[in-house]
């Protein structure tokens, strides 16, 4: 089966990211595929390489990274929400004349009809938020 | 079609709750997450809310959830716990899935 | 392509039905906001799109609002715009209302132009028991709870 | 001593609004802000309970919020507007501030 | 310093009445852990501190949390470690307890030594009505509710 | 009268930010005095530079700066609530081998005991959250 996977809250403030992780890592388990995770609202704070959580807690963020190259997922940013929140990648640095950038591994930025594609191709859409 | 809902929020917390219940038609699946696993267990203020449910619905508990608040015990009869494995299995028998947040 | 597109494989693939449902107060959260530039976005995908407003959600659809004090963008006028997207299923809980106190007659008079009949200038919203959206709910295929 | 007790939460939406109003003495004041100025409307399924504490505590509400939400009108006879200056002098005029979120 | 301190000029200050208000239950949000964080830190600056637990955040407290499966830190052991920090003065609400079918006996024993009294372990949590948590919170300085 | 300021939330996901902003203008037109605004859980993601909001709406984050600039007002975001989201300035940069900082002008980075003091220090502390 086909999974597109919603994200609306950032990391740590909130489970949602941690239920979708291991949501998503218990459909991978199960032979499932997963289409696309979409990061939206404060979802895109997910995004950020510039974390350094307490050495004793997991790391939401490199999870992901690993996760989308061990796994070859294509996790998107939402750009609109990304600019409200200062998620930026070497494009959106240039475009917005901002002089450094944030993004982590494996994600990229990119529009809102990304999750609606998500929406049409996959088999299951689950949203995971606050 | 038939419609697995989630609950993330606590139902002392939040509207969320209720309002699934209110939209869950008879046959349905409802899954407690996160927050929303304390309305599995037995004697609280929503536990009959529960049970009236149960009648014609079926209704699933996220047992890793209910492990980390240390409330693994006293749950309302016929409440189904699962895994994450389980709750995978879930939106695979249903058709649609509907994120009550 | 009224209910048929063709996905990336070009194969024929059936048009979806997308519920967007919004149960959130605008302002105080940016929920309301930032759902109503996915329906926008997602109405250029010519699937079957359909909109919910049910708890606070009704909150969103109020007449007058007015940003001016708090310093936030009022992007209520949005709504009024859906007609022109081809978003003309507009659901609003009867319950919700009335534990509000609130009348469709406090809500924007949202419509839209049927071209089918000469363009005549029909109602979006249609007042539900939580009873009928439920139906409507259980026909969908993908819903998206904001 | 006097509190200021403030709700920023839609009373219909999560338990703040209850909360603060078992918590909140007689003659202390109650401010409603952000999500929480839908409780000052007449007519609404918590009206009553808000005319309840009106009779030995004041209510304010933030009209900035009000105006935002479009329903600056048929409030509760006894609720007391105040901007964001008047905000600033409930704070004065109290000697702690408890934020219900 | 029993209830005084020196200010940033240098003149004797009023030790004041910290209350920390934890409404929110763990895990599903951070604010249970980040609130601890804070009390923790505050117990160093020699002021009169008081905790209090209602509503969900009398979840706080359970006993045999394991978050093994969850994959996020079980930060419950460190309220044990409350009574060290000389924080001991814990409120639980007995109606918050009692509408989640909740008792004392489902909760941590936390405790704290008394060195007036031989270092005599004693129970920090004590079981209120919202009657009289109420008269606790309205003799407090600084408000902090999570 | 002296207030001390607690912020919790990110910037346009809650409105906890706007609010506060708005009340510690009209305490400043009052005549009062701001001792500290302390940016604690998501609040952090207030002192991010990164930001592009829409052109037709507020921007959070420079409108903090540019009262911390006029009015010279002390802003200062938890140093661990900043490493689990991803608010970096030079020294965390250093400190943990990043290769990029994101804090706004006006911001610093300090520990949980700016907040205690806060409430010590000043006569009003007012929490802004979720």
């Amino acid at each position: 089966m086909k999974y597109g996977i919603m994200i609306n809250e950032g990391p740590y403030q909130h489970q949602a990211a941690d239920t979708a992780f291991n949501f998503v890592q218990a459909a991978l388990d199960a032979g499932h595929e997963i289409f696309r995770i979409f990061f939206y609202h404060d979802g895109v704070n997910n995004g950020t390489r510039l974390t350094t959580p307490p050495q004793d807690d997991r790391n939401v963020i490199t999870r992901w990274s690993k996760l989308a190259e061990d796994k070859n997922i294509d996790m998107v940013i939402c750009v609109a929400a990304a600019q409200r929140r200062g998620i930026v990648d070497e494009g959106e640095k240039d475009r917005n004349k901002k002089d450094a950038d944030n993004i982590a591994p494996g994600f990229r930025i990119s529009g809102l009809g990304q999750l609606i594609e998500a929406g049409i191709q996959a088999d299951r859409l689950l949203v995971f938020g606050d | 079609m038939s419609i697995l809902h989630t609950i993330n929020k606590s139902p002392f917390e939040k509207d969320s709750f209720q309002t699934c219940l209110r939209y869950a038609k008879a046959g349905s699946s409802i899954l407690l997450i996160e927050d929303a696993v304390y309305a599995a267990r037995e004697g609280t203020d929503v536990s009959d809310a529960v049970k009236a449910a149960i009648q014609d619905k079926s209704v699933f508990v996220l047992l890793p959830d209910l492990d980390a608040r240390g409330l693994n015990s006293n749950l309302i009869n016929g409440v189904q716990s699962v895994d994450y494995a389980g709750f995978v299995k879930l939106t695979t028998e249903n058709d649609t899935v509907q994120s009550w947040l | 392509m009224s209910d048929e597109m063709l996905n990336e494989e070009g194969n024929v693939q059936r048009t979806k039905k997308f519920m967007y449902v919004n149960r959130k107060a605008p302002y105080g959260t940016v929920y309301a906001l930032e759902s109503l530039e996915v329906v926008l976005i997602g109405a250029a995908f010519e699937q079957d799109v359909s909109v919910a407003f049910i708890d606070d959600g009704v909150y969103q659809l109020t007449k007058g609002q007015n940003t001016t004090d708090i310093g936030m963008k009022n992007f209520s006028p949005t709504y009024a715009a859906l007609g022109d997207y081809e978003v003309t299923k507009i659901y609003v809980e009867k319950e919700s209302l009335e534990k509000r106190g609130l009348t469709v007659d406090d809500l924007q008079h949202l419509v839209w132009e049927d071209e089918d009949e000469d363009y005549a200038e029909k109602d979006s919203i249609k007042v539900v028991s939580a009873e009928e959206l439920g139906q409507i709910f259980a026909d969908q295929d993908i819903m998206l709870n904001f």
